[in-house]
């Protein structure tokens, strides 16, 4: 028995994009959004998906959100944590990463990610963190999920700067390399689920959350953004998963305002 | 043979004005204590390298003992950016800080390299990347065997590393334990190498793989309680969580800054009291 | 993801003739009874690569399955030649076996870089040794930032590795402890890899930097109780330095080998009983 | 008071290899002769002699010998033990190793080790075990040491196979490359202690062992063997260097012939 429930469209966002992964599946979480998703995934319908941090934590169980990527609860709750070169070359260079789950700033229409600078690289508008771990995430992952929320400033057609590759500059940059990844899969963000055109590579929505107009989408976005001929509508989320969401925030909150 | 010292005279010994310094610990273990020290003594003109600066190369930067930042992701986890970072590098506050940036894997094989006493990491990286356009320490080279296209960067090989660790005993060995980061690969990477510990114990009790430094590989130990507050220690304190969310507010703001640094570390003459 | 096998499925499904197989652990932990299954599965013409063949090796080449061995120390630690090396190398009984020899370094970079999904392993190695000169898979080439000429060689990636280890919980999580060599290297660079193991429990029980391997970087776990004997197990039972002692005089002897192997490997149905 | 002690000719060169360790340095070891050295020097001079095996095994104090080198008694004395290739990595190619200890099967005069085979390459007359770590100890420590037993089919003229570099060829094969160790600094036998000519790098006999003759240390050296101008005598084993000894290699042959 299902009754319509009220639920944020961050919620959907997070909702839809822990949907994405599943039990047999090893990713590569980035802070943040991926890992809220991922988190709820493991709480939910995929209780065995294998979770890696780059802080070195291998298959983690975090029971509240880390605030950082290597906060001592992913290490307690890990299987084993090695040193962060050995999870760089052994465990995500090494081919043991399915999915790579990565937030961003800035992404184009070839899921392309910014995070590095908006402006010129010598003289800064605005100065971001930087690469990170992202830029082999994205290649040495088998695939890669990305979540953020829809603005014209966050979706542009060309990213300033690419930190890290998506198909790149002409869609094509993935092309005869070899041992690389599928790259970006699919972008989930609180309006909308995109997937790279299979021929072209640009990113095509595929599926428009309930209630989300096309008209809102475009808005959002900073190019001609293309809708899937068979456009789906998300499937809202379920009361189970709100509540085990809001429990992990709170949770969450409870654990990072007390010392 | 590691010297059980002082803080204060272990910075003043190794840690010298235009050095190259990686202070690491990965977001766990992060050696603020002896980042105050280095501040207290106001060094100048450091090269810094670290994965990741967090707070503690912000407040080194905004208290002016910063030349260069070698770094591969430069924010506040969890909470935003490092603003004395960006006030450098965007405005010249206090004065202009040249960057040079890497990906966390290129990093993270650099100080694995550096250990190895390596010139050079080789990695599978960068591919696609622009990073390569702005960093001209990115080069790239071809498998003998296989003719694949290979990143490769320089290896790190500070003049001298500062890690924090739960404890050493009494002949200077180290015992590491929980996220170890790049400590090992940066005490070995290093000229000279300093470990701030919680504790000094006679045995380190501990099992037969561990995380353990030879104290003839290090340089200096020196006591420091809490010596990675607001970061934490594995076993020992938790992250000060609301700290980092507070420190948003405080380096915003490059007078709010000033007074924390006066207040908290040149007007005190040790940390943590 | 794991699964749980008896040695003689998990051999008969992932071992196969012809194959590249690694079976590793330096000293310690040496897979006998894994070895001991192949030998009895009657595999021929498998590349075997190991850094230090020791007798586990000499009985798979006496027993006939070998091609080519590649390793970078046959012998009998301590005691002396490996007989049924050598006279595979040397007489080419019971047929001619190739080899490919390396130094310890460059094997155990090798491996290195095969966990770490690199195609070569770069080293300062084999500076004025003449094995360049005999084995074509060892090349130079020239650092970019430096210049400096240091060796490769390819990485070591087999399609199967088999590694013995203390213990898995029924995930297939894995617990090395001791001298843990280059055995995760090796489950991690194959294709497959099996671990036997003395017992599966419920719990590893283990500390926060422990060298564990995932169950799902793992094809198959077998039960192999003794299953390293005369290799040892740390923490189950001890080396049977008798038995490498006695070796010598067993392997010397075309004859008093073969009985051997039929007395000990051929005429039991599995190990260790 | 010190009274004439017996002692064989294999002892008087163990305690001869023992003394050339110190406190303060830190040695890689070889199995067999060398590790006997090496212990010895820890029993008895240098108690804080570091030790480590190419096993893995950090600052070990065994209280039996090795039979192999990872034999369990390594790993339970050690300060840690650590993976292989980081033992080959950081510890070795890292420079953190003063001195390397080795055996050999052959030797020649500019002390180029052989443990590859006797014979040619592709027909050898007799198969030795092979490189194993000596190639790179011998070059990334920052000096070497060898032992073994004086023999003209140990000490040749010429190796018939360079496995791990002395000299090169022609005593000039360390010149000129950049990051590699001082090389042999000195080599103890049964009969004497050769160091290399500080010109061209061939072995000269710098001191004989007591009792033993030039005539004696030429029959047993394959090519004309120099001896130094101030040729000295090496000091005889103390009582307690040999009572040491003796304990050692008894507590270790009965630990060896148990089980």
């Amino acid at each position: 028995m299902s009754t319509a429930i009220d639920y944020s469209a961050s919620e959907m966002m997070t909702v839809t994009a822990a949907r994405a992964l599943e039990n047999g599946m090893t990713c590569f979480v980035g802070i943040g959004l991926p890992s809220e998703a991922a988190n709820l995934a493991r709480l939910t319908h995929a209780p065995e998906v294998v979770l890696i941090y780059e802080s070195g934590t291998l298959q983690t169980r975090p029971d509240v959100l880390p605030l950082s990527i290597g906060d001592g609860e992913l290490c307690e709750s890990a299987l084993t944590t090695v040193s962060v070169p050995e999870m760089f070359r052994y465990w995500l260079q090494g081919g043991k990463v399915s999915v790579g789950f990565l937030g961003t700033a800035q992404i184009d229409r070839y899921a392309n990610l910014n995070t590095t600078l908006i402006g010129d690289y010598t003289a800064p508008k605005v100065r971001l963190p930087g690469g990170g771990g992202a830029p082999e995430i994205a290649t040495n992952a088998g695939e890669v999920f990305i979540t953020l929320k829809h603005s014209p400033r966050a979706f542009v057609r060309d990213v300033d700067f690419i930190t890290t590759l998506g198909f790149g500059r002409d869609g094509k940059g993935r092309d005869g390399v070899p041992n690389i990844g599928k790259g970006p899969t699919r972008v989930i963000s609180d309006l909308c689920v995109m997937k790279p055109d299979p021929e072209d590579r640009e990113l095509t929505v595929v599926s428009l959350h309930p209630g989300v107009t096309r008209e809102q989408v475009q808005e959002a976005t900073g190019w001609d953004i293309r809708f899937a001929a068979e456009l789906e509508t998300t499937p809202v989320p379920s009361a189970h998963e709100l509540e085990v969401l809001r429990e992990l925030k709170a949770r969450t909150d409870r654990a990072h305002s007390g010392q | 043979m590691a010297e059980i010292l002082s803080l204060d005279e272990a910075v003043r010994r190794y840690v010298h004005d235009g050095a190259t310094v990686a202070m690491e610990g990965f977001t766990h273990l992060i050696p603020f204590a002896a980042g105050h020290e280095v501040i207290r003594q106001r060094r100048r003109d450091l090269t810094l390298i670290r994965m990741t600066p967090d707070l503690i190369y912000d407040q080194l930067i905004g208290a002016g003992c910063v030349k260069k930042v070698i770094f591969s992701w430069g924010g506040n986890p969890g909470v935003g950016s490092l603003h004395r970072l960006r006030d450098a590098v965007e405005k010249g506050w206090p004065h202009k800080v040249e960057i040079l940036e890497h990906s966390h894997a290129a990093m993270a094989c650099a100080f694995e390299a550096g250990a190895a006493g390596l010139p050079l990491a080789v990695l599978r990286g960068y591919v696609g990347s622009e990073l390569p356009n702005v960093n001209d320490q990115i080069k790239f080279i071809e498998c003998p065997f296989t003719g694949e296209r290979l990143a490769a960067v320089p290896s790190v090989r500070p003049d001298v590393s500062i890690v924090h660790a739960q404890k050493a005993d009494r002949a200077g060995n180290v015992l590491v334990e929980g996220i170890i980061g790049v400590q090992k690969e940066a005490v070995l990477a290093a000229s000279r190498a300093i470990v701030t510990v919680e504790e000094i114990v006679d045995d380190l009790d501990t099992h037969p793989n561990a995380c353990v430094i030879p104290g003839w590989a290090i340089d200096a130990i020196a006591v420091a309680e809490k010596g990675s507050l607001p970061s934490y220690a594995h076993g020992y304190y938790p992250r000060d969580n609301r700290f980092y969310k507070e420190w948003d507010a405080i380096a915003r703001d490059r007078d709010a800054f000033t007074r924390w640094i006066d207040d908290n570390i040149m007007n005190t003459a040790e940390d943590a009291r």
